[in-house]
């Protein structure tokens, strides 16, 4: 067989991509902690192996996730992820029933119509037909791809990815693989007459030249070449996720998690970013006009190495992005490693923190610095202990150190440490049973990274409702139409939806909106930014705002004293915490009867 | 209606003067302005820029020049009244031995008299080649000159010096200037805009921005103009060997002395009664305040009368005023004037 | 509130007695530069022809002890009204104080008196019932730098060697440095006021030399009395003394003329201990710069023979100055007593030994 | 609150003569000489003094900080309100020695230093300074030319015209004996005995709680002394 | 030298214009501008969480930072809780927390430069 030596380019590539991968992929294994390793050497064995198969299938071929969130953008995922697979696999069968072994050289199915010019064996007709089909599928997907990549909008995206070199190959050796495919097979088919309906149609037409043979190894070689190129680029671009996407599926299915330093499992996390974008569009900062944050583009930076602290620390840490990324990669966690690992160098010691003692109480309430400046929770607070006629010790009444959780938040993990350490000595002392939060910011940390042992924290809301179910408080309802904004910590970041929503629902009428729950609003006072701008914050506020207002609430309730005092920054809605809201509402013990409840009583606030 | 017109002396040539008598012109009166300077406008014709819009002052003199050619008034230039006396029903005004007038009614304009920085000596003015006051900034600016150091260098940095001579029991003026912290922060953008390298700094003890647009201009200061504003009195000024200047005062905010070299010091100069309010309180035809401005016979009720019937007043002759107060001081004391002739028909 | 009247004090001359003068001796002048109050009542007589009394019977003003703390404000006043009563014994209506703290001191209780009577009146009692002692306050009371300002032109009239480099032709260039308590504390009672007292300077022009400003030049020597008195308090008035020496340094002037007792003794002194624990002079050469006070100065001027004004008792060398003045003297004689016998004399003196 | 301390603070003339409001322009601290180089803010001083808050006017007796102003009144020249803080020190180093307060800080209990040396020079010799008494030991910053005018001072100051512990008038003279004894009356007569009296009495107690005692369980003030001369 | 038996001068505490290093202070401005437009109103230090602690003052941070007393800056500036309490009620909407985090930041650079002990 003359001219053979086309396929050299690819084999060339081929071998390239695999020694890389199996570098990398050592490299990434064997970087992980010794338990690290046990749990994923433990899951190779158990049934969670057929698990992370069906994921890496479901996920990385057919794209799932992208297709429920965006139909179009799905099919041209899956177009050329599954198409691609499907053709390799379809080419293998063929290959080996022409062969008539189960046993062909890996690239033979690639350059199949090359080698193989008649269709002297079984289904052959069939194979071809298939082969063809497979490979329109998979020119759908590509065609599609070079349309979002010029018009975005068709797919209802509002902004994609910037690309560097490598990706620029990677991305035009993938775009011209099937269509070179199709020309060097279309050539094959002029000169032996042995495709299907698409080739042999482009075939007949190519075939009017005179020189036909003389283009066919040309084109193999063009196909071969950008097979070769592609394969090279692919380790070096963002089509690494492929691979790495894969490995990260039965890593997460482990049950390996990310650490507060960065270990190679980050490196796999960050690898398997597709780049896809979906996160830009979810993230609020694009309002502020922010665009060079996102998480797509922290991945990017950390894969460069050229991430700093302006890009590290503007994000909200809203959680918006790692819900509707397809790969699931924890863009949150994964950004606040970063933040530990860039301010590691300068962790506080608080040296001049004191262990005061601890009156005795059954229940411990923290207000917490932000409640400290919205006075009218902790009078409703107050209120509500004072009703239950709680035995209660309000612990930063005075003076308290923070929860440490807007440290963790700056990546200030050790200096957190200190504080929780402190806090936790000095609650514990008391020999409550229960916390008491009214802080979202607070709530997390306290559930997260305290060590309370038999102590329960509580939301207020949780609180309350034990206090309404025991009867020993008890609430009217009011025509009120309330809107609930779920506060970022609380909700994508510790999952409670529904229970500030049952409190609600006892005393007023609830408004749903589209954005709530995981798709809920961050209103923009985040501590998590260190960065942004106050006007920048007033148009992530006034977006969700707006929004609020087309459902015309009475009242916009929330359970976090930050989305409160954010809010209470845009006066076209009144504004209130679900502690205020109960208060209003609740019914004077001994005097039954509805309370008098004010439309919108502007509270006195320290600012 | 009246058979005669009434006849008024305005004496005072500023803004105030200006606009008290075109407004009474034009309600028929006859009005005799007196000036002791060539020309009118006043303070104004020294100044470059008006707070808070950096507008220009010949603006407001040219219009209320082209009001002063009414055919009911009467402008006398180079003429200080020396004396003031009253007649019978007429009021009559001297001028020295040259001249005399007899007028139904006064209104005093006489305006203020800026602080003589050389008072403060510790300051330097006078002494020192680039401690320069606010006044004398103004008028560079005016004269499009560069802002330079006397020996005709770029100033690198820059000190503004708020509170020169007032609230200063050791200048005799304990009262506030009210004017000077705005002038001051103006002055500083106007520096900043012609200078963009240098650093300008305010040495202030509060910043009384009682204007409601000038708070947002100490705000722009800051943020645009990289105004820095430390919280001290400026204690003393001295000449280094290059000219250059060491200021020290105390950053109160630290609680620390602070010593700086700067380029060129702007001391803000604060308004003074006019010295021929001497003139008028001489024979006791007018009382003067605490401070030495014209006393109101009511400081909320009556705040354009003087302690005598007859005689008016307008503007900083009362109290430090801005320009646009000046001149809305100067139509209520036309209005004064008309009332009274009213009452009196 | 008080105000000060509206004027500029660089115009401000105060009143000074034209003749007849009851002296008051200073405590630091007397120890540290005895030679200067010989010589200022030495010119007075013979130079001026002025009658001032010179009085065995005063005391110190106590004013150091006041200013550190350790005698009371009514012991002081009392003291000084001893004083006065001394003076109207004699029948002299004018006092002429040698020590700016005394003379501060004076300028205090006269300024306490005028305002609060009764105090006056609390301290007459105290001396009768102490001393059986009257009082009357005199009419006029100065420093003895305001007599010799006064007098500055009738001196130059007399001049033997004028302020004036003699190998340049030059202006010899003089620091003054007015002690704090000449008029800080009451600017109406220095010549100038308080800001340019032009006591020191007038006297520096008049004679032909000239003057110059230098940043630290209104700043306290340093004194600071009980931070002076007390060893381990000595850090604070040699490091303000060093402030004024690296301000002045640039200007490199000849000299440097105080007219309080104490800050011409600091001035000297201090050269000397930074020469020796730093290293470090402020003068020519290596040398210090000679500090000098207005007696000694006007003397020279007038042609008096410098050891006879006790300008061996400086620390600092003074020949390089007499040396640019010109003036006349005899090495050999600068240790020589009273009938010139050979004292001993100093292991060495300058600034920096090397 | 206003208490027992501000009354007795504010009835010296001199607290009456040295504050009237102050503004806090720190005019003062600014050329202070102290505040260069000691932790020491005039300014503040009086706005505590003016708050007239008895603890704080305590803490403020008690401590160094009253101890490092140098009395040269440059405040009083250019505060805009005419205000002298110096002279409030004053007040408050007064009240501070009257109530024993001064024992509490280092800078304070020197106050036993200098009236063992200034005013017994007062007392003894009619002057604040005497030439026999300035040792050349405890003033190497008075250099060689002092030690050489210490050592041979007769024959130096008569030399330069002066009368060292001669008759009649002239410099260094002997203070005539009347006089002297005058001024010990006066001293006794206003209060200025007493005061040397306070400081020896509280410095004595201050030296048996410190636990510097002679074999008869009197306090020994001379090792009392040298503790305070050497307290850094 | 001569040991005199007393300190020779004492370290000035005046805040001298002439001599500080603006390395930080650039930092800070350059990448917070909001920073420019503090009138040292105190109501950061007044709501402050770590200042009711212990005697922290966040007002003087930004003071200390203009007056370039990095070494009293670097020890106070550890006292901070980052709780954010500052940010919410300054009047000028001051980003104070990236304020700190710059201080923080900035200041753990110079030490590694060894410019600061």
């Amino acid at each position: 067989m003359n001219g053979k030596y086309f396929i050299i380019p690819f084999l060339a590539g081929m071998a390239y991509l695999f020694l890389i991968l199996i570098v990398r992929g050592i490299r990434w294994i064997s970087g992980l902690s010794k338990i690290d390793k046990l749990r994923l050497f433990q899951s190779l064995k158990s049934g969670r192996t057929l698990k992370s198969l069906k994921e890496a299938f479901v996920e990385g071929l057919l794209h799932r996730k992208i297709f429920l969130k965006n139909p179009v953008l799905g099919y041209m995922h899956m177009s050329l992820a599954f198409g691609w697979f499907l053709l390799i696999v379809m080419g293998h069968v063929e290959a080996m029933v022409a062969e008539g072994s189960l046993s062909v050289p890996f690239y033979m199915p690639i350059f199949f119509r090359y080698f193989k010019t008649t269709e002297d064996f079984p289904l052959a007709r069939f194979f071809s037909f298939m082969m063809d089909l497979l490979l329109l599928f998979v020119l759908s997907g590509v065609g599609l791809a070079m349309l979002k990549r010029f018009k975005k909008s068709l797919f209802g995206m509002k902004r994609t990815t910037r690309l560097k070199l490598f990706d620029r190959i990677a991305l035009t050796s993938l775009w011209l693989i099937f269509p070179l495919r199709l020309l060097a097979e279309s050539i094959a088919a002029a000169i032996s007459h042995n495709g299907s309906f698409l080739t042999s149609g482009i075939g007949k037409i190519l075939s009017s030249s005179q020189h036909i043979e003389l283009l066919n190894t040309p084109a193999w070689l063009a196909y071969s070449l950008v097979l070769g190129f592609f394969f090279i680029a692919l380790p070096n671009s963002r089509y690494m996720h492929i691979p790495a996407e894969i490995l990260f599926i039965f890593l997460r299915n482990s049950g390996i998690r990310l650490k507060k330093q960065n270990t190679t499992y980050t490196d796999v996390q960050v690898f398997s970013c597709s780049r896809c974008g979906i996160c830009l569009d979810n993230c609020q900062l694009s309002t502020a006009g922010i665009r060079d944050t996102q998480s797509v583009y922290l991945l990017k930076n950390i894969r460069n190495k050229d991430l700093d602290d302006e890009h590290l620390f503007n994000c909200l840490l809203c959680g918006k992005c790692q819900i509707d990324c397809p790969v699931g990669i924890e863009t949150i966690d994964l950004r606040i490693t970063q933040r530990i690992e860039s301010t590691r160098q300068y962790n506080s010691s608080y040296e001049y923190l004191e262990i005061n003692s601890s009156p005795s109480a059954k229940v411990v309430y923290f207000a917490g610095c932000m409640t400290h400046l919205t006075p009218g929770i902790i009078t409703a607070m107050q209120k509500i202990f004072e009703t239950a006629g709680e035995n209660y010790w309000f612990f930063d009444q005075e003076k308290a150190p923070c929860c440490g959780r807007p440290l963790m938040l700056a990546g200030q993990y050790e200096a957190a440490s200190k504080l929780i350490e402190n806090n936790s000595r000095q609650i514990l002392a008391s020999g409550a049973q229960t916390l008491v939060v009214s802080c979202p910011i607070c709530y997390k940390v306290f559930k997260e990274d305290y060590h309370l042992f038999n102590m329960e924290v509580l939301m207020h809301f949780e609180y309350i409702r034990r206090l309404i179910d025991r009867e020993i408080l008890q609430v009217a309802r009011s025509p009120q139409r309330l809107l609930y904004h779920d506060p970022c910590e609380l909700g994508r970041g510790m999952g409670m939806y529904k229970e500030p929503r049952e409190v609600l629902a006892m005393t007023g009428t609830l408004v749903s909106i589209r954005n709530e729950k995981e798709k809920a609003y961050c209103c923009g006072g985040s501590l998590g930014n260190l960065k942004i701008k106050q006007e920048e914050r007033d148009m992530i506020r006034n977006q969700a705002v707006n929004d609020y207002l087309e459902h015309s609430p009475d009242m916009l309730v929330t359970s976090c004293p930050m989305c409160k005092k954010t809010f209470a920054r845009n006066t076209r809605i009144p504004v209130l915490d679900i502690s205020e809201i109960i208060t209003r509402n609740m019914l004077s013990p001994g005097i039954p009867g509805l309370t008098e409840s004010k439309e919108c009583i502007l509270e006195e606030e320290y600012i | 209606m009246m058979n005669k017109p009434r006849h008024i002396a305005v004496i005072g040539g500023g803004i105030a003067g200006m606009e008290t008598a075109s407004r009474l012109a034009q309600a028929g009166y006859k009005i005799t302005l007196i000036e002791k300077e060539r020309i009118t406008g006043g303070h104004l014709t020294q100044w470059s820029h008006l707070f808070p819009d950096s507008s220009d002052p010949a603006i407001v003199v040219s219009r209320l020049s082209s009001a002063l050619s009414h055919q009911n008034i009467k402008v006398i230039t180079s003429t200080e009244i020396t004396d003031i006396s009253k007649n019978g029903q007429y009021f009559n005004l001297k001028s020295g031995s040259e001249m005399s007038l007899n007028a139904d009614a006064i209104v005093v304009t006489s305006g203020f008299h800026l602080f003589d920085a050389s008072r403060k000596e510790e300051y330097g003015y006078g002494l020192f080649d680039n401690v320069l006051t606010s006044a004398d900034l103004e008028l560079m600016m005016k004269n499009e000159k560069p802002i330079r150091t006397a020996s005709g260098k770029k100033p690198r940095r820059i000190a503004i010096i708020h509170c020169v001579g007032s609230r200063d029991a050791k200048a005799g003026n304990t009262y506030c200037s009210k004017v000077c912290c705005i002038t001051g922060i103006k002055q500083a953008i106007e520096l900043n805009k012609r200078l963009p390298e240098c650093e300008i700094f305010c040495f202030y003890m509060d910043l009384r921005l009682y204007g409601s647009s000038f708070d947002g201009l100490y705000l722009t200061a800051q943020q645009k103009h990289k105004v820095q504003f430390i919280r001290g009195r400026l204690s003393e000024a001295a000449e280094k060997p290059d000219k250059s200047l060491q200021i020290k005062a105390e950053d109160t905010l630290s609680g620390r002395p602070l010593r700086m070299d700067v380029d060129m010091i702007i001391l803000l100069v604060g308004m003074e009664p006019g010295i021929s309010h001497n003139n008028f309180s001489r024979n006791g035809s007018v009382q003067l305040d605490e401070n030495g401005f014209l006393k109101c016979k009511d400081v909320h009720a009556a705040r354009n009368l003087t302690t005598q019937t007859g005689i008016f007043m307008a503007g900083t002759c009362i109290c430090p005023m801005s320009v646009s107060e000046t001149l809305e001081n100067a139509r209520s004391a036309a209005l004064e004037v008309i009332n009274y002739f009213e009452r009196k028909m | 509130m008080k105000k000060t009247a509206k004027i500029k004090w660089a115009d401000f001359n105060k009143e000074i007695a034209d003749d007849n003068y009851y002296y008051l001796r200073s405590c630091i002048r007397q120890n540290f530069f005895p030679g200067s109050e010989k010589a200022f009542l030495d010119i007075l007589r013979h130079n001026l022809h002025k009658t001032i009394f010179d009085d065995a019977s005063h005391t110190t003003c106590a004013g150091i002890g006041y200013h550190a703390d350790i005698v009371t404000f009514e012991t002081l006043q009392t003291i000084a009204a001893r004083h006065f009563s001394l003076m109207n014994e004699r029948g002299i209506p004018s006092a002429v104080v040698s020590c700016i703290t005394s003379f501060g001191i004076y300028s205090e209780i006269l300024a306490t008196w005028e305002e609060f009577p009764e105090e006056k009146e609390k301290i007459r009692a105290y001396l009768k019932k102490a001393t059986g002692r009257e009082f009357e306050v005199p009419e006029n009371v100065v420093h003895s730098c305001d007599i010799i300002y006064k007098f500055r032109n009738e001196i130059a009239a007399q001049m033997k060697s004028p302020l004036i480099n003699q190998k340049t032709g030059k202006p010899l260039k003089i620091v003054d440095h007015i002690g704090c308590h000449y008029s800080k504390m009451f600017p109406e009672r220095g010549v100038g006021g308080a800001e340019f007292p032009k006591v020191l300077t007038g006297m520096i022009t008049a004679w032909g030399g000239e003057t110059v400003d230098y940043p630290e030049r209104r700043h306290c020597c340093g004194f600071g009395f009980r931070q002076y008195l007390v060893k381990s308090n000595r850090s604070y008035p040699m490091s303000n003394s060093k402030k004024k020496f690296e301000s002045m340094a640039p200007y490199k002037p000849d000299a440097i003329l105080a007219n309080c007792p104490g800050c011409t003794m600091f001035f000297d002194r201090w050269q000397y201990t930074l020469g020796q624990i730093e290293g470090k002079t402020y003068g020519e050469d290596g040398n210090g710069i000679p500090v000098l006070t207005y007696e000694e100065l006007a003397g020279l001027v007038l042609g008096y023979d410098p050891w006879k004004l006790g300008m061996q008792l400086h620390q600092v060398d003074v020949e390089p100055f007499l040396d640019k003045m010109g003036v006349q003297y005899n090495p050999d004689d600068k240790y020589k007593g009273l009938n010139g016998k050979y004292i001993n004399q100093p292991d060495f003196s300058g600034c920096l030994k090397v | 609150m206003p208490g027992e301390l501000y009354e007795r603070i504010s009835q010296d003339i001199r607290f009456t003569e040295g504050l009237t409001a102050c503004m806090n322009c720190g005019i003062c601290t600014a050329i202070c000489p102290a505040a260069e180089f000691y932790d020491y803010d005039p300014r503040s001083i009086v706005t505590t003094v003016q708050s007239g808050d008895e603890k704080t006017l305590k803490d403020l007796l008690e401590s160094e900080t009253i101890w490092y102003c140098g009395q040269c009144m440059s405040c009083k020249t250019r505060c805009p309100r005419g205000n002298c803080p110096g002279q409030v020190i004053q007040v408050l180093r007064k009240v501070s020695q009257e109530t024993g307060a001064f024992t509490k800080s280092r800078k304070g209990r020197q106050q036993l230093l200098i009236k063992d040396t200034v005013g017994k020079n007062i007392l003894k010799y009619g002057y604040c300074i005497y030439p026999a008494t300035a040792y050349p030991e405890k003033h190497p910053e008075q250099g060689t030319v002092w030690k050489w005018v210490f050592e041979n001072s007769h024959e130096v100051y008569a030399s330069v015209g002066g009368n060292y512990q001669g008759k009649g008038p002239g410099t260094l003279r002997k203070i005539p004996r009347e006089a002297l004894d005058e001024l010990h009356r006066i001293f006794e007569y206003t209060g200025g005995i007493n005061l040397f009296n306070k400081i020896e009495e509280h410095s004595r107690k201050k030296a048996l709680e410190l636990g510097f005692r002679k074999e008869n369980a009197d306090p020994d003030m001379e090792v009392y002394t040298r503790f305070v001369e050497n307290e850094q | 030298m001569k040991d005199l038996d007393f300190l020779t001068s004492t370290p000035s505490r005046q805040i001298d214009y002439e001599k500080f290093d603006t390395r930080l202070l650039d930092s800070v401005l350059e990448n917070e501008t909001s920073f420019l437009t503090c009138m040292s109103c105190g109501g950061c230090t007044a709501t402050c969480s770590a200042g009711n602690l212990t005697n922290f003052n966040v007002r003087k941070i930004g003071l200390m930072l203009r007056r370039g007393e990095i070494d009293q800056l670097s020890v106070e500036i550890e006292k901070c809780m980052f709780c954010g309490k500052c940010t919410l009620v300054c009047p000028r909407d001051i980003n104070i927390r990236n304020v700190v985090l710059l201080i923080k930041k900035g200041i753990a650079l110079l030490k590694t430069e060894n410019i600061l002990s």
